[in-house]
């Protein structure tokens, strides 16, 4: 029960989060939307993937966005440079976008409906692969922690690529933002 | 059909919570919605994947005896992957943005194109409009 | 150790250490920079040439990371088909490097070139890393890497049109990387497994099923927006047009045709041929949109008057032969579009290289400023007419052998009416293209109301070339790269049995041969 | 805010714990949740507090840029080599198991503690760089 | 079965200007050493075509395979009867083509000359190569090439109108051929597996007749060298170029490479038993005679000269077509020695038409009065071509028109006899007149006096006072078209080597 709440509370944010016209305020509610959505992770016992996204869903993304802001401008004007086109197309696209949206969403809707029910233990999902990860991690890894040892050791090539992410995207704002020379 | 929705149902909030940003990508004027809708997008993706490692009865896939039910951990690694990319991609996007305010004093999408139109004609009038980095 | 064995995750790891390197060597002295790029782009073509050799010889090759083997650790899995990627992919880059150093020089601000070579390198990384993988979710990580060093890379073109060109694909790119991680998502949960070779033994049961069905229709509205397959293709015209020349270059040389192959992969490898012929109807629908896209890019290309977008319009139309031949899923249609991603690349890497030089010498970049080049530019302009000749489809050029096979493949598999858009669109890129070359030969030089245009078009800070007729070449470091790819577009033109003798493995066993 | 002693002192306190706590959930990350990732994440952070406390250029004398320019590498170099040096000792590409680091278990353990610092220190250094470059002044 | 000889001969006939291009470009800066080895090229060229007709007089066929880019895609030569023939013609009269334009190009100061001798070359290579192709790859291949290669000499000028008749030019020559021929050829290889040309036809049997018959059709509108309607319009835009130009490409190299593929095409693709089951061949034929007549009257209301030269070619290569759409051993015949025949005939008439041109700046046939007395050796040659053109001894059009009537008697074809005699009497038309102002029309001298200083005001070449003075072009062109108007009687004469060359090859198809 108190899983369907928090669900609901979560696409109250999202709407909520979309729908403002204030640009901080929006920031703020997603934050909490990221801190739900840590909360909700910890009921499905992703204690890390929880832990990730309060540190950096709620707490980096968030400071980010702000600091961009406090770069830029806080109120989403509706392009009042020109009013009446951009009026116009505005509404087109959007109810465009609602078509594709709402296709996109139907055609996943209709993937979920032979889809193994949610928490189900014969999910194929668990018995493949898994069953070793969850069976060695101490005498393969030398760990506990299955996620450190999937993460670090089974599929250790995915996170150096992630790590490189990160790297990639700190040199790409460093090329973006670093002003000229810098006393 | 009952149990249909008792087992899909929250699947089917996902769904709602992905295509809630979705829109807001594709739809919204605004750069900074457009983020934030691109972050509600990945982290309902990523939800949906944490669901499907859960296990009835599971508890959290730390090791401390091999009797109980874990849940299973291959979801939750890949989802971290999945933040630590969706966190790398905002940042750019974020930087793109700052430079764009800088460049054009706004962040409507419209306005800009309406900036890059005007810009395009004097191109072809010819005269000067030129920018240094 | 023998080195040799691990070639396959030194290819990608090499490059993305020196990535890094290249950043600090950069603190330290800027002209490092380029020298290590070139340096460590050559090696990787040189090792994905020994793995292709050896992939030849002892067919599939299979490295797993960290010992552990499919489908628990991560594997990467070479045969023909990447392996053939591979070569290009790295060869481009290295040439595309060797011509950086000088464009670099002009059109990024000098203090900016470390973070853009290591950027580079990190996008040569993904691509290579795209190509080898064998493991779904690898492959998500690797596309990610790429696009956001492209993101990046685009960014910085010297107009400001560049930024919001990068934003959109920024935009379209996360869209299209999420699909993709959806799509993954569902495989995954109804089978358990993430390695493609794995996943190709558990599908076919499963064939049926909503789940799965959902999963192919991601992966391939994904993919299609990443190598911008009509009608998804609305992010490449500004990005290529604005980002800086080595950027559109090697993009438009090699990263559209690393998605082509992600397409491929997921077509033919994680599913089997019978799927995408029997199950789901996705042969007909790709055939409809390469068609049109064939078309509509020639025709969109013939009404530019920007060099750059003129040719990322044709590119769009070019991505169309490539999809176009796979889904006629025949050996002859599909070598053609393999080799294809070869002479593609070839051929738009030398026309984009010498819009780079033209931009150099003079910073014109529309097409009318091109008048009477032929004397001012003579090599370049040589490079470019092989270029464009190439693609009309002239023979003794690359562009005739890929037309060659997608037309024979075409009328093997009793499709009549692919021969008339094949050789209509030869015909647009004929009337594009001669319009041009035209100019460049038989046009007096640009008037001085053009040269005002041409100036002003480019930077105000290094515009030392006045247009004028008399010879000016761009400078040798520019020039020989562009004219080895030329060249390369006449000589696989003739010698095609060399690549062809690949492809032709490559068809075969995608299409469920051995 | 610099002027405003309480939350200076607070700050003062907090920080040095923040910092500790991010090692902790870095060395903790074998045994309960966290790791390199989140633990850099904790760290940046710390230094992020001290920005909105003392203003940038204060941060930027504790967190200098060459530095963490440097860092931003060297992180991944760390994560890179150690697969690199498994290759040396005739492993596949990290292979931890292959590292002199006694037997299997132990020599995994410790490879998968290398990466981790390898990742919080990367992580640690580009949050803080993002976050300086991103925190300029609205002038440019 | 014929005997075959392997020998590198043909790839030198096709080489040698090649080489000549390099050596030229190398001495751009002497233009007397640089007209040296054009002449040497052409000499040699000629040479070494010789040289091989003994052979193929043995009834042997010379074969050299160069290069196999792909399965399907061979670089191959085969010099049989008909190749022969068609490189003789072309290579001799660039021989003589070379001494005229060397004339017609220092007389005019042309600029660009090197740019002009270069890719005359080229083209000829390139005619060479269709002549000797033994595949459609190959004769493709080489037909681009001469497309491409003769663009500049088009342009040559560069002024506007240049620019915009020689976008004209290759639009229609590259559009069709890639369009067309290119489709034609992938169903060709797609229906038989092979592109060889063959002595009885590839496609025999290979697809149902349907398919026949819209390959044949894609080819016939694929090679628009032929200048059959309505593909013709590039051809009297091509008029533009320099008269040597028009003279060697569009009366000799070009036209007759259309005309020698399609010929190639019916005779070796299709093969004369097919063609006459599907019954085309007649189709084509009543085509041409169509071809034949508006072209003539078309060309009756030109008074441009180089124009009426123009589309007199436009319905004389339909002759060609005509004749070999025949399918009968004198159709076949016809056909063959009218390439030659025509190429002489007309050669002379534009060589002449240039001549004028640089004597006196006329172009119009109405300013032609009494030009016969100015230039009597011009004029001579010319009125030789066009009874050559008219068909009445002893002028070789004689031959081809008379091959042309038997032939039609042996295919029961009683109207396209009736076409010829009409298209005959229409040569007439618009070619006597020209003959007759020539010689006949007296012009008054006041005005003749004045139009003259106005005209050579500003080339200050002669100031002639009130007398009309013999006034011939430079030695060099008058001496070759007087060369052109002696072969075209030789051929009246002494047809044997030519005929028993057409006579082999109606002996291998039929």
């Amino acid at each position: 029960m108190i899983d369907f709440i928090l669900l609901f509370f979560l696409v109250i944010c999202a709407i909520a989060a979309i729908r403002m016209k204030d640009l901080l305020s929006t920031v703020i509610i997603l934050g909490a939307y990221s801190l739900i959505m840590a909360v909700v992770w910890t009921r499905m016992n992703a204690v890390d993937v929880a832990f990730t996204e309060a540190s950096v869903g709620a707490g980096i993304t968030t400071v980010l966005l702000i600091a961009a802001l406090s770069r830029t401008q806080r109120g989403e004007e509706n392009g009042q440079r020109s009013q009446v086109r951009v009026q116009g197309s505005l509404n087109a696209h959007s109810i465009i976008s609602l078509i594709v949206v709402f296709v996109t969403g139907a055609v996943l809707v209709y993937g979920t409906l032979d889809m193994p029910d949610y928490g189900d233990p014969n999910a194929p999902s668990h018995h493949h692969v898994a069953p070793r990860y969850i069976k060695e991690p101490l005498e393969e890894s030398g760990v506990i922690n299955m996620v450190t040892a999937l993460l670090a050791n089974y599929r250790g090539y995915d996170t150096l690529g992630e790590t490189t992410v990160i790297f990639t995207s700190g040199i790409s704002v460093i090329l973006l933002l670093r002003r000229k020379i810098q006393q | 059909m009952i149990e249909i929705i008792i087992g899909k149902y929250n699947y089917w909030i996902y769904i709602t919570l992905m295509m809630i940003g979705f829109y807001a990508m594709i739809a919204k004027g605004n750069l900074i919605k457009k983020i934030i809708g691109m972050n509600i997008f990945q982290t309902a993706v990523i939800l949906f994947y944490i669901s499907t490692g859960k296990v009835w009865g599971g508890t959290a896939p730390i090791l401390w005896d091999k009797a109980v039910i874990y849940d299973n951990p291959i979801p939750h690694v890949l989802m971290l992957t999945a933040i630590v990319v969706s966190v790398g991609t905002t940042a750019v996007a974020i930087a793109i943005v700052i430079r764009i305010y800088k460049e054009y004093g706004t962040m409507e999408e419209d306005a800009i194109l309406e900036i890059e139109r005007k810009q395009a004609e004097e191109l072809r009038k010819g005269n000067t409009g030129q920018r240094e980095i | 150790m023998n080195i040799a064995e691990h070639f396959p995750a030194l290819v990608i790891v090499i490059p993305l250490l020196f990535a890094l390197i290249t950043w600090l060597a950069g603190l330290i002295n800027r002209a490092f920079c380029w020298v290590i790029a070139l340096t460590i782009t050559f090696l990787c073509f040189l090792m994905s040439f020994s793995i292709l050799n050896t992939v030849m010889h002892t067919g599939r090759i299979s490295y797993h990371m960290g010992a552990w083997e499919p489908p628990w650790g991560i594997e990467y899995a070479i045969d023909y088909l990447n392996g053939f990627v591979l070569v290009v992919v790295s060869f481009i880059a290295f040439i595309v490097t060797l011509y950086s150093r000088k464009s670099v020089g002009l059109e990024i601000d000098e203090e900016k070139s470390p973070a853009f070579y290591s950027l580079y390198m990190l996008l040569f990384t993904g691509l290579m890393g795209m190509t080898i993988t064998g493991d779904i979710f690898n492959l998500y990580v690797f596309i990610e890497i790429t696009s956001l060093s492209g993101y990046a890379l685009i960014a910085i073109g010297r107009r400001r049109n560049s930024l919001m060109a990068s934003f959109n694909y920024l935009i379209l790119g996360t869209i299209a990387a999420t699909f993709i991680l959806i799509g993954i998502g569902y495989l995954y949960m109804v089978t358990g497994s993430l390695n493609m070779a794995d996943l190709r033994e558990k599908l076919p049961p499963l064939y049926h099923s909503r789940v799965v069905l959902t999963a192919f229709g991601f992966f391939t509205v994904g993919l299609s927006l990443k190598l911008a397959l009509f009608p998804l293709h609305i992010w490449l015209p500004n990005a290529y047009t604005y980002a800086p020349s080595v950027v559109s270059a090697i993009m438009a040389a090699t990263s559209t045709k690393v998605g082509a192959y992600a397409m491929l992969r997921i077509l033919f490898t994680v599913f089997k041929v019978e799927f995408d012929l029997n199950v789901v109807p996705v042969t007909k629908i790709l055939l409809v949109l390469s068609c049109i896209a064939i078309i509509a890019g020639s025709i969109l290309a013939i009404s530019q008057t920007n060099i750059k977008r003129m040719l990322a319009y044709s590119s769009v139309g070019q991505i169309g032969y490539i999809v176009l031949g796979t889904t006629m899923a025949n050996q002859t249609a599909m070598t053609g579009s393999i080799i294809h991603i070869l002479n593609h690349a070839l051929m738009k890497g030398t026309l984009f290289l010498v819009a780079g030089c033209v931009v150099y010498k003079t910073g014109i970049e529309d097409i009318s400023g091109l008048k009477g080049m032929g004397q001012k530019m003579p090599f370049s302009m040589a490079a470019f007419t092989v270029g464009a000749l190439s693609m009309v489809g002239v023979p003794l050029t690359v562009g005739f052998i890929s037309k060659w096979y997608l037309a024979t493949g075409a009328l093997k598999a009793g499709m009549w009416f692919i021969l008339p858009i094949i050789l209509i669109s030869s015909l647009l890129s004929a009337i594009y293209f001669w319009r041009i070359i035209e100019g460049i030969y038989f046009a007096p030089a640009v008037s001085s109301q053009h040269s005002e245009v041409s100036t002003y078009r480019s930077l105000d800070h290094h515009n030392p070339h006045p247009v004028s007729r008399s010879r000016d070449d761009a400078p040798p470091g520019m020039l020989i790269p562009t004219l080895i790819l030329a060249g390369l577009c006449i000589f696989f033109g003739i010698a095609a049995y060399i690549p062809v003798s690949v492809a032709e493995k490559a068809a075969n066993m995608l299409l469920g041969g051995t | 805010m610099k002027d405003d002693i309480i939350i200076r002192v607070i700050s003062n306190l907090l920080i040095p714990f923040i910092q500790l706590y991010a090692l902790y959930v870095l060395a903790h990350g074998d045994l309960g949740p966290g790791g390199g990732f989140q633990g850099g994440v904790i760290f940046a952070s710390s230094i992020i507090l001290y920005v909105l406390v003392y203003g940038i250029d204060e941060g930027r004398k504790r967190a200098h840029q060459k530095i963490t320019d440097v860092l931003n590498s060297v992180g991944v170099m760390i994560y890179g080599g150690i697969g690199v040096v498994c290759l040396f000792f005739g492993g596949y590409y990290l292979q931890y198991g292959k590292l002199p680091l006694g037997d299997l278990k132990h020599a995994s353990h410790l490879g998968i503690y290398g990466i981790e610092i390898g990742v919080e220190v990367t992580v640690a250094a580009v949050m803080i760089t993002i976050f300086f470059e991103m925190a300029g002044r609205k002038s440019d | 079965m014929v005997e075959i000889v392997h020998s590198a001969a043909p790839l030198c006939a096709i080489g040698v200007s090649l080489v000549a291009v390099i050596l030229m470009v190398i001495s751009k800066g002497y233009p007397n050493l640089r007209e040296f080895w054009t002449i040497g090229a052409s000499i040699l060229k000629f040479s070494i075509v010789v040289s091989m007709l003994p052979t193929i007089l043995d009834g042997k066929v010379i074969e050299y395979s160069l290069y196999s880019i792909l399965p399907g895609l061979d670089i191959k030569f085969r010099v049989d009867p008909m190749g022969i023939f068609f490189a003789l013609t072309a290579s001799f009269l660039w021989i003589i083509t070379s001494f005229y334009s060397i004339g017609y190009m220092r007389a005019l100061k042309e600029h660009a000359q090197t740019r002009y001798f270069s890719f005359f070359a080229i083209a000829l290579s390139a005619t060479m190569g269709v002549a000797f192709s033994a595949n459609l790859f190959t004769t493709f291949l080489f037909y681009e090439l001469i497309t491409l290669s003769t663009f500049p000499l088009v342009a040559h000028t560069e002024t506007p109108e240049a620019i915009k008749s020689s976008r004209r030019y290759i639009a229609y020559l590259l559009g069709t051929s890639i369009a067309f021929q290119l489709s034609a050829i992938f169903l060709t290889y797609n229906a038989t597996g092979t592109l060889e040309f063959s002595n009885h036809g590839i496609l025999a049997g290979k697809a149902p007749d349907m398919l026949l018959i819209i390959i044949f059709i894609l080819f016939m509108a694929g090679i628009t060298k032929a200048a059959m309607m309505p593909f013709h319009s590039w051809l009297p835009a091509a008029m533009v170029a320099p008269t040597p130009v028009s003279a060697l490409l569009h009366a000799v190299a070009v036209v007759k490479t259309g005309v020698f593929v399609l010929l190639k095409v019916i005779l070796f693709v299709f093969g004369v038993d097919l063609l006459s089951k599907l019954g085309v061949g007649t189709a084509l034929a009543y085509f041409a005679s169509f071809t034949i007549i508006v072209a003539s009257f078309i060309a009756l209301r030109q008074d441009n000269l180089k124009l009426r030269l123009a589309y007199s070619t436009i319905s004389q290569l339909s002759y060609v077509v005509l004749a070999v759409a025949l399918l009968t051993p004198g159709g076949i015949t016809a056909s063959i020695m009218h390439i030659i025949i025509h190429a002489f005939g007309k050669i002379t008439l534009f060589f002449a038409a240039g001549a004028i041109y640089v004597a006196t700046r006329k172009t119009n046939i109405s300013e032609l009065n009494g030009i016969g007395k100015q230039m009597p050796l011009t004029m001579a040659a010319f009125t030789i071509g066009v009874l050559s053109m008219i068909g009445v001894p002893p002028a070789a059009g004689f031959i081809s028109k008379w091959y042309m009537i038997s032939g039609s008697i042996e295919a029961r074809q009683i109207p396209f006899i009736i076409v010829i005699a009409a298209s005959t009497i229409l040569n007439a038309c618009y070619f006597l007149p020209i003959v007759y102002t020539a010689y006949f029309k007296r012009h008054d001298n006041e005005i003749y006096n004045e139009e003259w200083r106005m005209l050579n005001k500003g080339y200050g070449m002669i100031n002639l006072n009130s007398e009309v003075r013999i006034k011939e072009a430079p030695p060099l062109m008058v001496v070759s078209l007087i060369l052109t108007a002696i072969g075209t009687l030789v051929l009246f004469f002494w047809p044997s080597l030519f005929l028993e060359l057409a006579r082999m090859v109606v002996g291998v198809v039929i």
